[in-house]
């Protein structure tokens, strides 16, 4: 009984981690319809910055946010260079420029910090602490908080506020928003900022507990991306549960079953799923109109 | 060959975009399916041409039952179709578009297609020249080797009548041939299309230019949403109080204003 | 155009592989610079640079002057292989050292025995030098001999119950397999056998359940890069308290940083290079392990790691058998270097025979302890 | 209005369409075929390269180039003929190489095993496909990736049948034997740059036969409009699985290739950026021809040999590269450059 439950916070502590990084790949794909691949690099950008800060004696609670502030620095950056001047290109392309500028990202990474593997002290300290025979980091209550927070945040601005509803209006029509008023690069600009913040909060949230270093950002990206994709893409909500049931699914199967096979595991579920269900768990069926 | 509508329908979301249709096109006719926009017109079409499964009803072809066949299995009973929104192969040449309409009579195997083998050349030399010919028929012979993407509208919208045509179809769905085209092109289209059902294919024709409906149908079947208001011959939808109501109803008035202009 | 972006891609191949000829010792070296292996590509290729600048500033090797032709090759196999071609056809190089990875090494290997260049591997695993091939040599101890290592310490604190967790990177994986090997020869046996990926955050679940197995004495993390210091994390939260192993792989003061206060009380087997003040007066290694730290900490402002170890290691073997061999022919050197005997380097002290080609024993490893954030040797 | 010019006496005018490239290849007929014409080209393109490579060295990265060329020719058919985005080709690529490297141990000679593999990696494109095929866009492509991380996590994981994530050795077959039967006397580095060179020529070949046969005009016409494809009689369920499976081929070749001229390989061959770096080099040359294919893998397998100078900016000159090349030259270089040749002609 204790192991289960065991499992169950270890699959949802690293569940939390994958749905951080999809709930920002949700967020890029409604307002411009791009998945970003990119997104991996955000988490590293975040992670490294706090780490080079608070190693540079910044106390954490100055860090962490200079970190989200570069990451949103550098969505923006990315959005206005890459794929602004990309509009409209066809989706085998977009997926190669976001490909190229994560591997951009990651050499700039190398040269502007360093290839070491870098950690801080967790926030609210390293003690564990005991839940009924399952022992959980105060770390993970932070990622877990992080990732509840962050989507709470993410359904209420795109439903609730007028800039989040212009960034859903211009993902669904970019010339019909424009046409009523909404000023669709500001909502472009603001949903990349927005995304790699939310990217680089995962990986200020992550460092403690996964470590970072100047490379994770692919594997970041490739399970965030398989997240996104069980959820349904477009979906905060099956960001959420993508995430965290990839997680879930990794634990179980390394509690269960084989821990050699648990990353295959994830992706066996992923294609079940779309085979039964092509458009994802929470995502909208599309009919095409002819 | 006679094309059976036996009580189709769809819905949408709870909303019924077509609702028990029924009608009968035959050979070597024209049948005309109008109504206001938003009818259910082109939904009907992807109905009957496989695009949309149905959730009620049947469609026969000769009095065989193909409801639910896929696409590609209708048109190898025959039906052939054009778009109303233009579905061209954008990155090809007219002639290469066309050509592709030669699919179902091509008999290379994939392996003489993959080595070159005279056979698959030959077959690409006999799908030219029967592509070549509907072209000429559908007055685009001099634009054979242009880029889909480079012509105009109204010329695609001919491009996918003559590709439909070298399917070899029995049944053609025409979505709409005219749009686009001005008082000249509609007069070809107008005679194309004559010629077509006079060659004894069952032809079913969507389009706004009354003027067009009424001079080449013997048969025309009205919808408004989702329903058949009506049907009968031009005479008698002329004069029918309900087409009458539905065209100058609230969303109908806009709709007669535009076919008259048309 | 295509005929002439080949032309244009050749020449601009020719103009940039054209290197100057004033050097008269070529040496080359392939290393996973960048990559999954750069932890172990890094420290090499700084050592080397710094090593050669040394050498140089010092006159060289009989008076010559020592030109380090140097590529990265992540760790690919394949980049391994054409860069390894380059260095012998285009660089003309007397010996490579090089092959960060198992990989790679396996992969330039063939080449090295059709054109007759000795080559030193810095890569851990037994098959580079088993069965032996006449040109290739390797510095590092096997992962083999860790195992040994590992589980002599074991039986000798009265276990033999063990369980392992093992990354599944190259390092992990082969490891895992030397120690399953080796298990019944050295009176062990393994009750538990986990793996996690290279980059999972959170091993608990595995951990758990060799924490639950029957009778479990002791547990073993063959594994590199962060998934230890993860692992290591993982145990003391679950407040596992059997006797815990990690092995050479992490063997460096990085990785008492990442694991914190949890590394406590493991043991691992490594080099003296991690114990430079705790090693004895009449210690062979004790004037290498000084020297290289020192210079080091002086070239880059950071202490040595373990894997920078093996290729100043390559390097002085290499050195030292082209001083001996009084002549730069690849052959010549290739028999000088096995001639090799009592040469005290960092790793251990290396005696090359025709039937060994790395030419350490068990002695050159020591079983440390981590204690108060340090290492300390554990008495034998 | 003219009167239809018959195609067998006209050749296609020297259009000024932005497709010319494409189209000439497909509808102008020659005495020699499209797909002989580009054999010959191909050939004359490795014999030129024979002739002014100074050494083995040389022959090596060309080696790398040709096959690359042959897998990103895969590539083209699936993503530039049928629009298919697949991050997992990979995967296939790797198959072949591992049956090819396996095989032999078990008594196999070199040859069979390989065509082993490739035949495995067909069966299993035609079983997955179906089901895979069936999605599109980014749903297509994390399922294509996903296929690709399996095959990849088999080749690491099952150490006792492929050597783990260290790889293995792959012993058989050396091409300086062929040349030998023959009487020629070359180092093996020039032995597998003609079989490659070889092969690639021939690949290409049949890729643009394909492109102007009956079923290469479904599969474009796939590509363009799903329905419109459809509404003509063409199975695209059918035509989609047909190009998977080719496409599979095609890697599997090139990987059994790699292998026996590598002599060594491990799971990274079919890892993620493996299949990433196909899709690059495609869509960098121009994913719609076979010479997009050739130049894209020239300039990626080329790139990384010039830029060791700049060692420590790898990284961010090829992403920067990808990027800018997407912007600047949507379509891909050759397309991108005949364009500017056409407009200049005209």
């Amino acid at each position: 009984m204790s192991e289960l439950l065991q499992f169950l916070v270890s699959g949802i502590t690293v569940g939390a981690i994958y749905a951080a990084i999809a709930l920002g790949f949700t967020l890029i794909y409604n307002a411009s319809g791009v998945v970003n691949f990119a997104q991996g690099e955000f988490v590293v950008i975040g992670g490294m910055t706090a780490a080079a800060l608070i190693g540079a004696g910044v106390p954490v609670w100055i860090a962490a946010p200079l970190a989200v502030i570069a990451g949103m620095l550098v969505g923006v950056l990315l959005y206005r260079l890459a794929i602004r001047p990309a509009r409209e290109a066809p989706l085998v392309s977009l997926i190669i420029i976001t490909i190229g500028a994560s591997i951009f990202l990651r050499g700039a990474m190398q040269a502007v910090f360093d290839k070491q593997i870098h950690r801080y002290d967790g926030f609210s300290g390293d003690a564990p602490l005991r839940v009924g025979g399952a022992t959980i980091l105060p770390q993970s209550l932070w990622i877990i908080g992080g990732s509840i927070a962050v989507f709470a945040f993410l359904a209420w601005f795109l439903n609730r506020t007028r800039a989040g509803r212009g960034i859903r209006a211009t993902a669904s029509n970019r010339m019909a928003a424009a046409l009523v008023g909404i000023n669709t690069g500001r909502a472009m600009n603001l949903s990349f900022a927005l995304s790699a913040a939310i990217g680089a909060l995962a990986g200020v949230l992550a460092t403690p507990v996964t470590f970072t270093s100047y490379d994770v950002g692919v594997l970041m990206a490739l399970k965030g991306f398989s997240a996104t994709m069980l959820g349904g893409v477009g979906s905060p909500l099956g960001a959420l549960a993508g995430g965290l049931l990839i997680g879930l699914i990794e634990a179980m199967t390394a509690g269960y079953i084989s821990s050699d096979y648990k990353d295959a595991s994830a992706f066996v579920v992923i294609l079940l799923v779309l085979f039964l269900r092509p458009q994802g768990l929470f995502g909208a069926r599309i009919t095409e109109r002819v | 060959m006679s094309l059976d509508i036996d009580g189709i329908g769809i819905a949408f979301g709870g909303i019924k975009a077509v609702d028990d249709v029924s009608f009968t096109a035959h050979p070597g006719e024209v049948t005309s399916i109008i109504g206001p926009n938003g009818a259910g017109k082109t939904t009907l079409f992807n109905l009957v041409s496989g695009v949309y499964r149905a959730s009620s009803g049947r469609v026969r072809i000769e009095g065989q039952d193909v409801t639910g066949l896929a696409a590609h299995d209708l048109a190898r009973r025959g039906m052939a179709r054009t778009f109303q929104n233009l579905q061209v192969f954008p990155q090809m040449t007219a002639l290469d578009n066309v050509m592709t309409g030669c699919h179902m009579q091509e008999r290379s195997n994939l392996l003489s297609d993959l080595l070159g083998l005279p056979g698959a050349r030959r077959e690409t030399e006999r799908s030219r020249a029967s592509a070549m010919a509907a072209l000429e028929r559908a007055g685009l012979a001099d634009l054979a080797h242009r880029p889909a993407s480079e012509m105009s509208y109204g010329q695609l919208k001919r491009l996918e009548i003559a590709r439909a045509l070298v399917t070899g179809c029995t049944i053609l769905l025409l979505d709409e041939p005219a749009a686009g085209c001005n008082a000249v092109e509609t007069r070809e289209v107008d005679d194309l299309i004559h010629a077509i059902a006079d060659e004894g294919k069952t032809v079913v024709l969507i389009e706004h230019d009354m003027r067009m409906v009424m001079r080449i149908s013997s048969h025309i079947v009205v919808l408004d949403q989702g329903r058949k208001i009506a049907e009968g011959g031009p005479q008698e939808i002329r004069t029918n109080p309900h087409v009458i109501a539905a065209y100058l109803g609230a969303h109908g008035a806009a709709e007669a204003e535009a076919a008259a202009h048309a | 155009m295509t005929r002439q972006a080949v032309a244009a891609g050749v020449s601009a191949l020719a103009l940039l592989t054209a290197a100057p000829a004033l050097a008269e010792i070529k040496i080359g070296a392939s290393l996973a610079v960048t990559g999954p292996a750069a932890f172990l590509g890094d420290p090499e290729a700084k050592t080397l640079e710094m090593l050669v600048e040394e050498l140089n500033a010092n006159g060289g090797i009989n008076g010559e002057e020592v030109e380090l032709i140097l590529y990265d090759d992540g760790a690919d196999p394949n980049k391994a292989r054409t860069f390894a071609t380059r260095l012998i056809e285009e660089d003309e190089v007397v010996a490579v050292i090089g092959g960060s990875s198992t990989g790679a090494t396996m992969a330039m290997a063939p080449l090295f025995a059709d054109y007759e260049i000795p080559f030193i591997s810095l890569a851990g695993a037994v098959v580079i030098i088993d069965p032996v091939q006449e040109f290739v040599f390797k510095t590092p101890h096997t992962d083999r001999m860790a195992c040994e290592k590992i589980f002599a310490d074991i039986t000798s604190r009265g276990m033999t119950k063990v369980g392992l967790i093992s990354g599944t990177d190259g390092f992990g994986a082969s490891m895992r397999e030397q120690c399953l090997d080796v298990a019944p020869a050295s009176g062990v046996e393994i009750v538990a056998d986990e793996s996690y990926g290279g980059s999972d955050s959170d091993m608990t679940p595995q951990l758990t359940n060799i924490a639950a197995t029957e009778g479990i004495e002791a547990v073993v993390n063959p594994g590199f890069g962060q998934g230890p210091a993860v692992v290591t994390r993982n145990y003391a939260q679950l407040g596992i308290d059997l006797p815990f192993y990690q092995s050479h792989g992490v063997a460096s003061d990085e990785f008492i940083k990442l694991a914190g206060d949890a590394a406590n009380g493991l043991r691992l087997p490594a080099t003296p290079l991690l114990i430079p003040d705790q090693l004895a007066e009449d210690d062979p290694q004790r004037q290498p392990v000084q020297d290289y730290i020192a210079a080091y900490e002086a070239a880059h402002g950071e202490k040595p790691s373990t894997f920078g170890g093996y290729a100043y290691d390559a390097f002085h073997l290499l050195v030292n058998a082209i001083e001996r061999a009084g002549s730069t022919d690849p052959v010549e050197i290739r028999d000088a270097l096995e001639a090799t005997e009592g040469h005290a380097g960092v790793t251990g002290v290396y005696s090359f025979t025709p039937e060994d080609h790395m030419g350490l024993d068990l002695s050159a490893f020591r079983i440390l302890e981590i204690k108060d954030g340090g290492w300390t040797p554990v008495e034998e | 209005m003219m009167a239809g010019q018959r195609p067998t006496t006209s050749a296609a005018p020297a259009d000024t369409g932005r497709h010319a490239y494409l189209q000439n290849k497909v509808t102008r007929r020659r005495a020699i075929g499209p797909g002989l014409r580009t054999f010959l080209i191909f050939a004359v393109l490795v014999g030129l390269g024979a002739l002014i490579f100074p050494s083995s060295y040389f022959y090596r990265v060309g080696t790398l180039v040709w096959i690359n060329t042959l897998a990103v020719t895969g590539i083209v058919v699936l993503l530039g003929y049928v629009g298919l985005v697949s991050l997992g080709h990979a995967g296939f690529f790797a198959i072949g190489a591992y049956a090819t490297a396996i095989l032999p141990n078990y008594g196999v000679p070199s040859p069979l095993a390989m065509l082993s593999g490739v035949l495995l990696a067909g069966l299993l494109a035609l079983v997955v496909g179906r089901p895979i095929l069936k999605l599109s866009g980014y749903y297509l492509a994390i399922a294509t990736l996903g296929l690709g991380m399996l095959i990849w996590m088999v080749l690491s994981k099952e150490a006792w049948l492929t050597g783990g994530p260290d790889g293995m050795t792959v012993s058989g077959m050396n091409a300086r034997n062929l040349f030998k039967m023959v009487g020629l006397n070359l180092k093996s580095a020039e032995a597998w740059y003609w079989v490659a060179g070889f092969t690639a020529a021939i690949g290409a070949a049949i890729a643009v036969n394909l492109a102007g046969s009956p079923s290469g005009r479904s599969l474009r016409a796939i590509h363009d409009s799903d329905v419109a494809a459809r509404s003509l009689g063409i199975d695209v369920a059918r035509a989609k699985s047909r190009a998977f499976v080719i496409s599979a081929l095609y890697a599997a070749v090139a990987g059994g290739l790699l292998a026996l001229a590598n002599g060594y390989i491990t799971p990274e061959t079919g890892g993620f950026m493996h299949s990433v770096e196909m899709v690059t080099m495609a869509v960098l040359g121009g994913a719609t021809s076979v010479f997009g294919a050739l130049v894209g893998a020239l300039i990626l397998t080329a790139l990384p040999q010039v830029l060791t100078v700049f060692a420590d900016y790898e990284h961010m000159l090829l992403g920067g590269i990808m990027v800018v090349t997407m912007i600047a030259m949507r379509r891909g270089l050759v397309p991108f450059i005949a364009d500017l040749w056409t407009r200049r002609k005209s």
